[in-house]
């Protein structure tokens, strides 16, 4: 029988260095993946830590992590050349055929944007393959903002909305909660535009709400939860809901089910 | 006319009062437990000889006021199965309690049913008073049994305290910390977290056993010995009241009882002769002669275990 | 089949069986219970039938013969990866009827939900199973309730009656081991009534998440975990990496048990936890017990052996607590 | 199924055993007197449901083990004698004894009838009790007649010590110097023999009445006005045992009444809402927040005589 | 002549006397025991008959009226030497036959044993005596054996009885005051019986010291001279010399009571002392009140009035200790 | 009445010091006085002691007194023409006719050769009175020795017997206990040899017994008591032993009634 939790060792290619505290580090890997699935990336004898992939592409994913314990310290200080260790992917991850031909909005609070970074990355390259493409980012502040890169890159094809919840010196863009750029979205047929909300859980609910009240339908609202977890494989009990494994029948849900996910 | 020997009288746990002629007749219970169906001995007392009422002292006994002291003679009688019950050291029957000087042997409930006891009070308090009574010297003992100390065994002479090394099987330990978060806060921060498993520190640990009581998986139990810590020459008073300091810790029961019946030897070596009444107090005696020379006393004869500590000076 | 023999006989079979079986058996730890001077039961290797305690109800269950309390799932040298040798011998566990339907939950969990488990197949494979009867329910068993009360998923039963012991044999095994014994007509009672009855309403769904009957444990729980580790049918776990302190270049990756009622089981990395207050910790048990496991697997997750119940420092009852759900779904309704 | 809030039966003054299923119930009898009569009802539980003993308790109450936590509403009942003989301010008939929080207010015999007592205690026990009553926050408080301290009033959140202010009347005096001899020998040498009478200095005197008591002259004589000494904060425990300080001298009944309700009002300002079963021990309070804030909260609204003496700071 | 009045007009008649006389009776002092919330009963001015305290004894003995507690002998301005003033007034003191026989104790030591005391001698003759009768004996009396039960020498009697004052006048000086009250037949009962009774023994003399009874005393009296205080024929003093602090070229001689039973009263300027043993100073107290003070006398010091027994905090009996006198004189005999 | 508590003053005509602490104060005082007899000394605001007369001459009288005190040690101050106040004399004294025509023997121990010195002058002076006369007198040291003076002159005409318990350098005299003396007294008619001892009570008690062992008869033998007194008049008790009264019926008794005085 196969040993699920045996981790395969991946070499780092390479280190983006985001804020003080979020790195994404670009890692070996050959093998099918989906934006919104995870691995379990360890570091023996430290732990093992959930880590969503926020890049897919030849010979590598890409995983952004926020230093915020003893393991996600200590994969910081890794260098490039360094091996991690892995298991996964996990869970079911964003099917992207969903979305095709649809007006699509997806809000992105903090970290939440790094499992739809993927989705964020495709319609980019492929504008043409949605309807339209609006991405809502939501960060603490201005030194919080992840892939600036990226988002100067996404906004040559497809909509970006950037709002901090407080500036500081020297910004000038949008400020405020991504909740009350919700309703500056424009939106052509409510009935079947597709919405992918990811964040922290006040935002997820404020902002799911703020879309079903531009008329958005629940079943097409995505959603993605991210909870604590120890295997990933539907046994450790942790990030059961209800009858619902967010390792397993997750990370991603239609709002028709996550809606009664209650904690 | 009243002839009274207020020595013999007191000796015999009657007491003066501040009414001429009446006394208190003192029903001391070691440990404090007692069968019920001597409350029917006191009751009769009380009523017939007393003013119906009595005093639940702190020691743990009883007092029976208003009784003439002619009536002395039949209240002893009367006390007899309780006496008798309680397996009191008694010179002869009839004759009522014995002694005056050494104080009831008091005692918490400890593991009669506390869960926080550590080992059975009520038994030692018994086997203590089996020991040394009865003595006109003036000395408290009291047990009690974990280090909460709900008999105030620190205003004592000798005051004991009941401990259980704490045995860790790190196989049953799931890292929740109830032992270590515990122990920070209402113990003395013995226990450690290190590598998800605990990490007890021997000298820190005063063997209150609270983290095998919050052990949910029964990673900690009670070692098999029981062990004691001997605090002492704590007390109350008019001159300098003080708190009883540690002179010996992870005792065994044997050694406590012997150190306790040494200390009468070394009392009778070096009591004040001219004390009133014989009555110098044990802690004035040790603030006398030094606790090196008490220690030295004490410790005669006395095996202690590997475990245990002695302290090797004391600054009340 | 069924057997009859001495209790000195069923010992030298035991002996017998020890070639290839670790036995295990609630028995009797003298002082080894909470309190000073109390014992208490619990699962361990047995050399005779005489340690078996079958008079009492064990204080934690079976489970952790298959489900380790702390089980070391690789070692790490430098950068190798290695597992732990598994032993060789099988494993035989006396248990109730109640706890062999615990088994079949653990299953559900460890074998399937998608993916199986290794190291729990590892041991269940070689575990076979040895009935114990309940001449008459425990206190605060339900068995009945929960439909765990009878069993013939077993491999031996075992009664210990007036010094003899009796023997059936359902897998043939064992019947080499007891050829030579005399016969009899041996089957287990069960159980078929307790003093606890438990109902689980019938329209119970999340809509009794609302009800204010978990308030009650918000001030009587003290989240102490006892009643998920002493449960036959709670599965979840806690990783854990370590390094070795006498050298930090060895360490291990293992796994404990969990405990859906102790701070810290739903805490994230980054801060964020649910759950905070225990009453919410209790719904959850409670709902996951009779509501939601049942919703995913099609059976109740409890199995009524009431361990629960016997074990609460607060003297709070699970069972209760299920039967209070049908004024709460009124309430709710 | 027992299903059994264990807060509540605490707080009914049931206690949780280490027998699953089995309680102990506590009578508290406020200043430890009672009428033999209701040893009757003691006996009557005991016998009936529990295993027959009685435990004693230092507080100065009864135990009674053994019994099914099931049969607790029928002990309230029949408890109810007793609740009402003491004057036990309940919550309601039959519901048993309300608090847990806040202990027996235990009392040595005072001057009932010792000699040494400087007051009644019984009655100011009672007193206290009917102000403080029932209060589920950890204070113990315990009150004694004399600076000899035999209920260990050092060892309580509140200790209250009874003191006379000793009147001298020089003509009387024959210069025995009996006061002077046992001031120095078993008080604080507050007396001085000068010009052949006796000079008593106030600051040393701790007001024990010895001098009184000792006088074969009537050259002592109690003052009118009973005073008392107010020593706070002293515990037992796991984590620093401590002897109370002196915070009041020579403050009236009245006062201390007051600044100990002043006190629980302090408590719920300051206590630790995250306490487990909100039960942070008062003093620990007081360690966080320092004697000075104590000592605001405590004194407000206070009236002291003219005698008392306040502490200005207190190093436990 | 007998006279028979309300206590108000007796009380008229006593502001009257006042203007010659200071009257002292014994008088209740509330909360001036020795205990907390006791009383105690000592002589002390009066201003009416009500506060006479008539049904119980007196704790200390009128002796202190005529032989006060501490008396200065001379005041000391740097060379001079001045005697205090007396005190115009004359004295009417209320007292018990037993204290009538004591005063004639004091006025053989302080008038007559070949010197007389002038301070005494100043007081005394200032003195009348108003009989208080003993309805029925108080405890430890044993004035009956000492025969100082009866006496007739005083100068008036009075009883409070029924809210009516009696009063009986043998002294001519009191006519006038009487003179328009009602007439009555008052005369005094005296006690003819006590419980106590204590019988000194004939052939008493010095043998008896060597008996073994004192023994019991050395460890029973804690030589507190209560006993000596409250007789009222104990008559020994002190002198006591001091400097005023306020001024020290100023000072006084004075006398203060002495008792035989406490420390330092026999010690000798060099550090000799006597009677170290409290036995023996029993025994000294003892034969003098019922031995040695006859021998010189010729009759007996003590008269029964009980004080010390009443007193005694360590429940020594005087009585007792005389009646032991007859098996002490059999064993040394 | 007359005060008898009433001191008068005396001028103090000479001091000699004996030892450290024994001074002899001539006072002076014109009136009867025997030896033996005493009299209440004092200095106001000090206080009163009893002094035993140690020389009577014209117009003075000698005190020897020894510092053990407030009052003496005050004494020890006062320089020749200060005033003492004083009151006396006290006490029966010795009467000198019961012993003219005898052999006379005193035994004197320490301060106790004060009282009796009165006698020993009167028959060194008159040595013809007596049939013959022996002192002996003991001291604890050479350097405790009183009237020096004195007793070289008394060597001239009497017999003198000087010891000390404890000699010291220098010393070549007699030592021992004076009891070891009185056997080497010479004694021709024991019936009627009169003999007095004068010292601490433990040494009269072995002192007179010795003599009496010797055949003196106890009717002649004489002592003199020390006691406490605070009246010197009978009345303030302290010196009462028995019915007998120091101040009044002493300080001076024959051995038949001293043998029956027990304290």
């Amino acid at each position: 029988m196969e040993n699920v939790y045996i981790p395969f060792s991946s070499r780092i290619l390479e280190i983006k260095q985001h804020t003080d505290i979020d790195y994404t580090f670009k890692m070996e890997y050959r093998g099918e993946v989906k934006p919104g699935q995870f691995f379990e990336v360890s570091i023996p004898k430290y732990g093992e830590a959930p880590i969503s992939v926020c890049e897919i592409g030849d010979g590598y994913v890409a995983l952004t992590i926020r230093r915020v314990g003893v393991v996600t310290n200590e994969i910081h200080n890794m260098k490039v050349g360094d091996r991690l260790f892995m298991r996964g992917p996990y869970g079911n991850g964003f099917d992207i055929d969903i979305y095709k031909g649809k007006e699509i909005i997806v809000a992105a609070g903090g970290t939440g944007l790094a499992p739809v970074k993927g989705i964020v990355d495709y319609f980019a390259s492929h504008p043409e393959e949605a309807k339209s493409f609006n991405v809502l980012m939501g960060f603490k502040s201005p030194k919080d903002i992840l892939f600036r890169e990226s988002i100067e890159n996404w906004s040559k094809t497809i909509q970006t909305t950037l709002t901090v919840d407080r500036a500081d010196e020297g910004y000038t863009g949008n400020t405020g909660l991504i909740t009350n750029y919700v309703k500056t979205v424009e939106i052509e047929n409510a009935d079947e535009a597709q919405v992918i909300v990811v964040g922290p859980p006040i935002m997820m609910k404020f902002t799911v709400q703020e879309f079903i009240n531009r008329g958005i339908k629940e079943e097409n609202i995505w959603v993605s939860y991210e909870r604590k977890m120890c295997c990933g494989v539907g046994k450790c009990g942790h990030c059961k809901i209800d009858d619902t494994y967010i390792c397993l029948d997750g990370p991603v849900f239609n709002f028709t089910q996550a809606k009664h996910l209650v904690d | 006319m009243l002839d009274i020997n207020t020595k013999q009288l007191k000796k015999n746990a009657f007491r003066i009062t501040k009414e001429r002629g009446k006394t208190a007749v003192r029903i001391r219970v070691p440990g404090g437990n007692m069968h019920v169906k001597f409350f029917s001995v006191i009751q009769e007392i009380a009523e017939k000889y007393g003013n119906g009422t009595v005093h639940i002292t702190t020691r743990q006994g009883f007092e029976i006021p208003g009784i003439d002291m002619k009536n002395m003679p039949d209240i002893n009688k009367m006390l007899q199965p309780i006496i008798d019950g309680l397996e009191i050291n008694q010179e002869a029957p009839g004759c009522g309690y014995p002694a005056s000087g050494t104080r009831n042997i008091s005692a918490c409930v400890g593991n009669a049913y506390c869960p926080y006891g550590n080992y059975n009070t009520g038994e030692l308090a018994k086997k203590i008073e089996k020991a040394v009574f009865p003595h006109d010297r003036h000395v408290k003992i009291a047990v009690t049994g974990c280090p909460n100390d709900c008999i105030k065994a620190r205003m004592q002479d000798f005051g004991i305290i009941g401990m259980t090394e704490p045995q860790y099987d790190p196989y049953r330990c799931v890292g929740c910390q109830a032992c270590v978060k515990n122990c920070k806060k209402r113990a003395t921060g013995a226990l450690k977290f290190e590598n998800f498993k605990v990490v007890r520190d021997h000298s820190k640990c005063i063997g209150c056993g609270e983290c095998v009581i919050k052990c949910p998986t029964g990673a900690w139990t009670r070692s098999e010995e029981k062990y004691y810590k001997l605090v002492i020459m704590g007390r109350t008073g008019k001159k300098n009241p003080r708190i009883a300091q540690d002179f010996i810790k992870w005792a065994d029961e044997e050694s406590v009882i012997k150190i306790i019946l040494n200390t009468y030897e070394y009392i009778e070596e070096y009591i004040d002769k001219e004390a009133y009444q014989g009555k110098e107090h044990i802690g004035y005696i040790v603030d006398r002669t030094g606790y090196q020379e008490f220690k030295k006393w004490a410790l005669k004869d006395v095996n202690l275990g590997p475990k245990a500590e002695v302290a090797q000076t004391i600054n009340w | 089949m069924g057997f009859r023999m001495d209790v000195e006989r069923f010992d030298e079979l035991l002996t017998e069986l020890q070639k290839n079986y670790r036995i295990y058996a609630p028995v009797l730890l003298k002082g080894k219970g909470r309190y000073s001077e109390t014992d208490t039961i619990r699962y361990a290797e047995i050399n005779s039938i005489k340690d078996v305690v079958f008079d009492k109800k064990s204080v934690f269950s079976p489970k952790e013969v298959i489900l380790p309390i702390t089980q070391t799932l690789f070692y790490f040298t430098e950068d190798n990866v290695i597992e732990p040798k598994v032993d060789e011998k099988n494993i035989l566990i006396f248990l109730r009827s109640c706890d062999i339907h615990a088994v079949k939950r653990l299953d559900e969990i460890y074998l399937r939900n998608r993916f199986a488990d290794s190291y729990y197949a590892a041991l269940r494979t070689k575990v076979k199973f040895v009935l114990m009867e309940c001449e008459k329910s425990f206190e605060n068993c339900f068995c009945v309730s929960m439909g765990s009360n009878r069993t013939d998923e077993y491999d031996l039963f075992v009664r210990l009656e007036d010094g003899k012991v009796y023997v059936e044999s359902k897998n043939e095994t064992f019947d080499g081991l007891f050829k030579d014994e005399e016969n009899a007509e041996v089957s287990p009672k069960f159980v078929l009534e307790n003093e606890t009855v438990v109902k689980i309403p019938e329209n119970l769904d999340q809509r009794v998440f609302k009800s204010k009957m978990w308030d009650e444990y918000d001030e009587r729980c003290i989240a102490c975990g006892r009643c998920n580790f002493v449960c036959g049918t709670c599965a979840c776990f806690t990783m854990q990496d370590i390094f070795y302190k006498d050298n930090p270049n060895a360490g291990e990756r293992r796994r404990v048990w969990a405990s859906c009622m102790v701070d810290g089981f739903t805490d994230m990395a980054g801060g964020h936890s649910f759950r905070k207050k225990y009453g919410e910790r209790m719904r959850f048990k409670v709902m996951h017990k009779v509501y939601d496991f049942n919703k995913r697997f099609g059976y109740h997750m409890c199995v009524g052996c009431g361990r629960c119940d016997d074990i609460c420092p607060e003297y709070i009852s699970f069972a209760n607590a299920v039967n209070k759900l049908n004024d709460a779904m009124k309430e709710v309704e």
